[in-house]
């Protein structure tokens, strides 16, 4: 189906055309109304201010602990209250800060980028977030329970099995995570379905925009790394509440089989947290160096290539453990190999800001920011992939300080350059330049002077998870001077969130595309309408809003007295069908409930599985219970 | 932002109502330190005998999760399990049932313990500090599902790896 | 680029402040070894250092220079009409990266091929002949020492401290009685956990004599930061001295006192615990004491071992080591000193 | 946005019940999260077995293989059912998808029975070891996935039976199927590896 010269809308058709529009992708009101909005825009905003929220939390918890730690024999929280605060924090930074927050990016971004007006089951996407949250809460009642999980994000066995954790935390750590789980397995379905079916006709897959790329990869890590720690954490929480023996050694299960089973996903982790943020990277650059990214194709096959390698180093978590120097070689060469695939798309970056003209806003400075974090962690990440260093090196502040470059360089900061991005996107409003920068610059000061040290306390023999020190083992300084960096850090947040909300009500009105970027979510309205676009966009280049006004095509012909939407080919975007998406519906919010009953009660007594399924098969049937009219008229 | 404001709520709330499952008496209060001496120890003329001390008759540390499992420690370390095993009885009572000789109650197994009892069962009182016998106390009750299931351990995780076994092994044997 | 210029000042900084403490920490550090282990592993780390400092400068720089004038386009026409640079310069870029790329591929095969050679190498350093073998046993939050022998005499069981004679190679076959530990003695080598039902080894050997200090690096609980040890290599015949005189059980108590201490020890829950030979304590839950008073620290080396330190530790472990599990014993003082002054007596 | 040419799509149908269903992607997706979970199972399955000597552990007696093993034929069967319907709901053929679903349904159910009265000749429960716990493991999780299937399976009965369905309950149907495809297929590896792996591996010590 080609693009013909049919008939171009005339403006009054193209008004009442944008009445229906209006009209049926109009929000329901009342609070009943807020609870069952279905939009990608509703739905990704609240999980990306959630996330943040979650973020201060974590950032928070960190900074009490920087403070235990600044000086040595300190006892402002004391071992309980310490543990059950780091694993607090790694465990709220991972699964309710990091990922939920690419997936409300994700959730926000993909249908604007690909040109469509929703995700592909929305129903599916408020679920997810009902799901995500009742999660965070599950577990910070928990935290305000005194039941915080205290035995490490990686709640190692036995240590968090029935006898060496008595009460409910671990309990608590392991049920959010199927919380979670099942959030980031619905965003995941739902971001494949939407870019492999709904992209705008023209979109071949080499067209598609780098960040959509880096989701579709996130996504199928999501679909194929989760199962593994939903695994992991049910082995731990069915061996505490209904005594299986899955790993418990008297019985003939195995404490490392944990270990194993949970890195296999845990690895991988880190690539969904921060693949998306690579795809962020490259977005900002296009858009503020004015040049095509350099080798398309290279990013393209560099992030495939890491999604797979990603799932096949894990063991390196576990070289102390021991294991066959064979074993361990083909680990090290795993690790090794990850890092040339990230060298290539760091090297393409650079490329293309070498031949491009650069606007060097507060966005471009968070990536020269990430660019420096990032490449600094990914050689100490090389480091830890050779044995013998790992030895030395592992479970100490070194690790620390590595993961933290790798996280915070290679995700937040992106992350933060995405925000200044997007955010005129998002609010119509720019976020203001000078104290962009001057949030840049003190968040890559306080980072460094954070964590770099903790490189030097690992050498010096700095475990990680001690919640104190001796003086004379010498590491009170460094440790000083990372909890001075972390109040800078703290006081960049502080700075960043000032921004946000004075840009929300004065900052300078953007316009449509302020960065006179090439993706399609910029062709949009900034806010976007819960529809994104009037008339669905053809894309006839990879880079579609730098192809000429005169060579652009729009769809005609899609009903606009309903939610209907184009469903495309999957290799190059040719029409197939319309398609029409569900309104507005309670049952999502409803089904979520079910869930959570069955979820959390399980902490307590199993048979809550059996009410909890009960309950979610009849909100499900809700869900699905036939619509009025049966008969789609075309 | 209605949401992020409930959550607040009923964090506070959370906060307000406290939870004795996850209560940590890390630091045993001075008042739970008493050694009751060997003057306890039982006569053989009055089996039973008064409840001591009258002061407390609840188990102070009922239904608490971290000090049940500190008594099945002691359980072991104090090698109550030498003549009661795991609850199933050997040269001692089985303490897994329902009718109890000298009485069942906190404030029974309590005196059990201080005292000791004719035929077998030393007298503890001059040995280990009061907090600790409550925490037996709490254990033992626990085999009998006298404390809430969500505060008791589901099973003991390595009761039969001993590291001496494992050590002894040779090498490549894996069970 | 600042980032670079950045790192580098922390790193001057932070060099700044430790060479203020260099005196301290040196016992427990990666890059000061003692064994041709750690040795090697030194080596292999500022191999490693040197080259990854090398590519992370040389990618510095050239993001540095993508922020001169000329990048930013200030002296250049805009790209505004193809959004794509002339030709050639692509061309140049290409052949630039791919450079770039097979160089780093290159880096890093050298790297991985030193890292397996030092792997090898680690694991050759084995004395199959005669091994001096030493069972250590992680517990909640301790560390039980048993150096094996064919012949049960000269088994030794002690606690939180090493012996090791210099220049022998010494087999560590380490083993958990709870939760998972990891024995780490930096100077020495690197970590070996210590896995409940298995049994992991690690050979160790001390080049020069000296007192290195070693400590659990798997999150282990409560009290994951107070379970230290030392390791203490010695001259041959030293060792020896040491090896005999601890295989000898307790002196019997001379004073009045000191036998006061004895009955004072032997009433109370101590010897539920506790074991000390050449008296009926045989505890084996808690750290071996017969020859208590040898030792450098207690509590697993939370502190020195002074009577003032154990008088503090037994009338209140809590407060030291909160979580510990030793019973917290109120103590008259009548009962304390006596006890003190024998455990104090046992050399 | 403004634009000189459109693309007309009025012509193109409104749905369409095949591969090219978004919802057909959706459900493969959350099949493969199934497979993917089950054969982390099953490699856990086998790395446990490989650790210890005696296999499954001393009083746990072989699973019977004979009723499993016959239980297999009314599974496979019930899938055809299950394609039957789906092939009518392509051409909106009522009678076709409730005889489908129907014969589908019988056959599951038929399959559930035999399945719970082999549950009791297990003598072993999810707490007397690993091995235990790895067999009630893969029971219970596939008798979940099983029941939400045949639950499925009865609503939709119900909806074209009562003639409240459309378009979307056909690709509904339509896709139904693939996830019933699934239970039964994952079900093979399972019950190999429930019934005969203990057998198998231990031949091959």
């Amino acid at each position: 189906m080609s693009p013909a010269e049919s008939h171009v809308p005339t403006a009054e058709e193209q008004e009442q055309h944008l009445r229906t529009l209006e009209n049926s992708w109009r929000h329901p009101g009342g609070i009943t109304g807020w609870l069952s909005f279905t939009t990608h825009q509703a739905i990704g905003m609240r999980y990306i201010v959630t996330a943040f929220v979650f973020l201060v939390v974590g950032g928070i918890l960190a900074l009490m602990m920087r403070f235990q730690l600044a000086q040595p024999n300190n006892t402002f929280l004391g071992p309980d209250r310490y543990n059950q605060f780091f694993t607090t924090h790694g465990t709220t930074m991972m699964f309710l800060f990091a990922v939920p927050m690419m997936e409300g990016m994700g959730i926000y971004l993909v249908p604007l980028m690909v040109g469509t007006r929703n995700v592909a089951f929305p129903r599916l996407n408020a679920f997810g977030y009902w799901m995500y949250l009742a999660g965070a809460i599950f577990l910070y009642v928990g935290v305000f329970q005194n039941a915080a999980p205290d035995v490490g994000w990686f709640a190692y066995t036995p240590l968090s099995g029935p006898e060496f954790s008595p009460g409910k935390r671990p309990d608590f750590w392991a049920q959010m995570i199927t919380f979670t789980e099942v959030s980031a397995m619905c965003v995941a379905a739902e971001l494949i379905a939407t870019i492999f079916k709904m992209r705008a006709p023209g979109m071949s897959l080499n067209r598609i925009p780098l960040f959509c790329w880096s989701m579709l990869v996130q996504s199928f890590m999501v679909i194929f790394a989760m199962p593994s720690v939903m695994i992991a954490s049910s082995f731990v929480l069915s061996d505490r509440t209904v005594a299986t023996n899955f790993v418990n050694p008297a019985e003939g299960g195995d404490p490392l089989l944990f270990q194993h089973v949970f890195w296999f996903f845990g690895h991988p982790e880190v690539y969904i947290i921060f693949i998306p943020a690579l795809g962020m990277v490259s977005s900002i650059v296009v858009a503020n160096s004015r040049r095509h990214i350099f080798g398309y194709t290279a990013m393209v096959l560099s992030l495939i290539a890491t999604g797979f390698i990603g799932f096949g180093l894990w063991v390196h978590h576990m070289f102390a453990t021991g294991l066959p120097q064979i074993a361990a070689g083909y680990f090290t060469a795993a690790s090794m190999m990850i890092a040339i695939t990230s060298g290539v798309q760091i090297f393409c970056w650079i490329a293309t800001l070498w031949s491009g003209r650069l606007r060097l806003n507060t966005a471009l400075h968070f990536v020269f920011g990430f660019i420096a974090i990032f490449v600094l962690g990914g050689l100490s990440g090389v480091l830890l992939g050779s044995v013998p260093l790992d030895l030395q090196v592992h479970d100490t502040f070194f690790v620390v300080a590595h993961f933290h470059y790798v996280l915070i360089g290679g995700a937040l900061f992106p992350l933060f350059g995405g925000f200044y991005h997007w955010y005129p996107k998002m609010t119509g409003r720019l976020m203001n330049e000078a104290v962009g920068k001057l949030n840049f610059w003190v968040l890559f000061i306080g980072f460094n002077l954070t964590f770099f040290p903790m490189h030097i306390l690992g050498l010096k023999g700095m475990p990680r998870r001690i919640y104190t020190y001796s003086p004379e083992m010498g590491w009170g300084p460094a440790n000083l001077l990372a909890t001075v960096g972390a109040c800078i850090i703290a006081l960049g947040g502080i700075i960043f969130i000032a921004n946000v909300v004075w840009s929300r009500r004065a900052g300078k009105v953007a316009g449509n595309n302020p960065w006179d970027a090439p993706s399609l979510e910029w062709a949009a309205a900034s806010p976007p309408k819960n529809y994104n676009f009037e008339y669905l966009p053809v894309v006839t280049s990879r880079y579609a809003l730098w192809t000429p006004p005169d060579e652009r095509v729009i769809v005609t012909g899609l009903r606009s007295n309903r939610r209907e939407v184009l469903a495309t080919t999957l290799m190059d975007a040719q029409p197939d069908h319309r398609y029409v998406l569900p309104p507005p519906s309670i049952w999502p919010l409803l089904t979520a409930i079910a869930v959570t009953i069955g979820f959390a009660g399980s902490v307590f007594n199993e048979w809550y599985i059996t009410w909890g399924s009960i309950l979610s098969g009849i909100a499900l049937i809700g869900w699905f219970w036939p619509r009025r009219p049966l008969e789609l008229k075309p | 932002m209605r949401i992020i404001s409930g959550v607040i709520c009923c964090c506070s709330l959370m906060l307000i109502s406290s939870c004795q499952r996850e209560h940590r008496d890390i630091r045993p209060s001075p008042a739970r330190l008493a050694i009751y001496g060997d003057a306890a120890r039982e006569d053989l003329i009055r089996p039973g005998g008064p409840v001591r001390p009258e002061a407390i008759v609840t188990n102070p540390y009922n239904a608490s999760a971290y000090d049940i499992s500190e008594g099945s420690r002691l359980f072991d370390w104090y090698n109550c399990s030498g003549c009661h095993a795991h609850g199933g009885g050997g040269i001692g009572p089985p303490l897994i049932k329902k009718y109890w000789v000298y009485g069942g109650e906190p404030a029974n197994l309590f005196d059990t313990i201080v005292k000791g009892r004719p035929n077998g069962m030393p007298s503890w009182g001059g040995r280990i500090p009061e907090y600790q016998i409550w925490e037996l106390v709490a254990y033992v009750r626990s085999m009998n599902g006298e404390q809430p299931r969500s505060a008791t351990a589901s099973r003991q995780d390595i009761i039969q790896t001993n590291p001496q076994n494992v050590l002894q092994r040779p090498p490549g044997v894996t069970k | 680029m600042s980032g670079k210029h950045q790192s580098l000042n922390i790193a001057a900084l932070c060099f700044a402040a430790l060479t203020l403490t260099s005196c301290a920490g040196r016992q427990q550090s990666v890059v000061n070894p003692a064994g041709p282990q750690s040795g090697q592993i030194a080596t292999l780390w500022w191999f490693f250092l040197a080259l990854l400092s090398a590519i992370f400068i040389i990618v510095m720089v050239l993001t540095a220079l993508t922020l001169t004038r000329r990048h930013r386009g200030i002296e250049q026409e805009p790209l505004e009409a193809t959004h794509l640079p002339p030709p050639q310069t692509e061309a140049g870029l290409t052949r630039v990266v791919t450079a770039a790329t097979i160089l780093s591929i290159v880096i890093l095969f050298v790297l991985l091929v030193t890292s397996i050679i030092t792997g090898k190498n680690l694991s050759e350093l084995q004395d199959r002949k005669n091994p001096m073998v030493i069972e250590v046993t992680g517990q909640q939050w301790w560390w039980q020492i048993r150096y094996q022998n064919s012949d049960p005499q000269q088994v030794l069981v002690t606690a939180n401290e090493i012996h090791i004679p210099v220049g022998r190679p010494v087999m560590i076959r380490g083993t958990s009685h709870d939760v998972i530990h990891s024995f780490w003695v930096p100077n020495l080598h690197g970590k070996r956990d210590l896995i409940p039902s298995r049994v992991t080894t690690e050979w160790i050997q001390a080049d020069r004599p000296g007192v290195y200090r070693g400590q659990c690096a798997e999150f282990c609980g409560l009290q994951h930061a107070h379970m230290s040890l030392w390791v203490v290599a010695e001259p041959p015949d030293k060792f020896k001295t040491w090896f005999d005189g601890q295989l000898k059980p307790s002196a019997a108590p001379g004073t009045a006192v000191l036998q006061r201490g004895q009955q004072v020890f032997m009433n109370h829950a101590c010897i539920f615990c506790h074991a000390i030979r050449g008296t009926s304590a045989s505890g084996q839950n808690a750290p071996d004491l017969t020859h208590f008073a040898s030792r450098r620290g207690i509590a697993a080396n939370t502190l020195p071992n002074t009577m003032g330190n154990l008088g503090g530790w037994i009338t209140n472990p809590q407060n030291i080591k909160p979580g510990n599990h030793m019973a917290t014993i109120a103590m008259n003082p009548p009962d304390l000193q006596p006890l003190l002054q024998y455990l104090e007596s046992l050399k | 946005m403004t634009a000189a040419r459109t693309l007309d799509v009025s012509e193109l149908p409104p749905f369409r019940i095949s591969i090219q269903a978004p919802l057909w992607w959706g459900q493969v997706c959350l099949i493969a999260i199934e497979a993917t979970m089950f054969s982390i199972l099953i490699a856990a399955y086998f790395y446990t077995r490989l650790r210890v000597d005696v296999w499954p552990p001393p009083g746990d007696q072989f699973p019977n293989v004979l009723l499993p093993s016959l239980a297999l034929i009314p599974l496979i069967l019930s899938a055809f059912g299950s394609y039957w319907a789906s092939e009518a709901a392509k051409k909106d053929d009522r009678r076709g998808m409730i005889l489908g679903l129907g014969l589908n349904l019988v056959l599951a159910i038929i399959f559930f029975v035999m399945r719970i009265i082999e549950w009791h000749s297990l003598n072993f429960n999810w707490m007397a070891d690993a091995f235990g716990s790895y067999v009630w493991a893969f029971l219970g999780l596939h008798s979940f996935d099983f029941i939400a299937g045949l639950v499925e399976t009865i609503v939709f009965v119900v909806f074209v039976a009562s003639g409240r369905y459309g378009e979307r309950e056909r690709l509904g149907i339509h896709v139904d199927s693939l996830v019933w495809y699934f239970v039964v297929a994952i079900w093979i590896p399972l019950y190999i590896v429930t019934y005969w792996g203990p057998r198998l591996v231990e031949t091959a010590q």
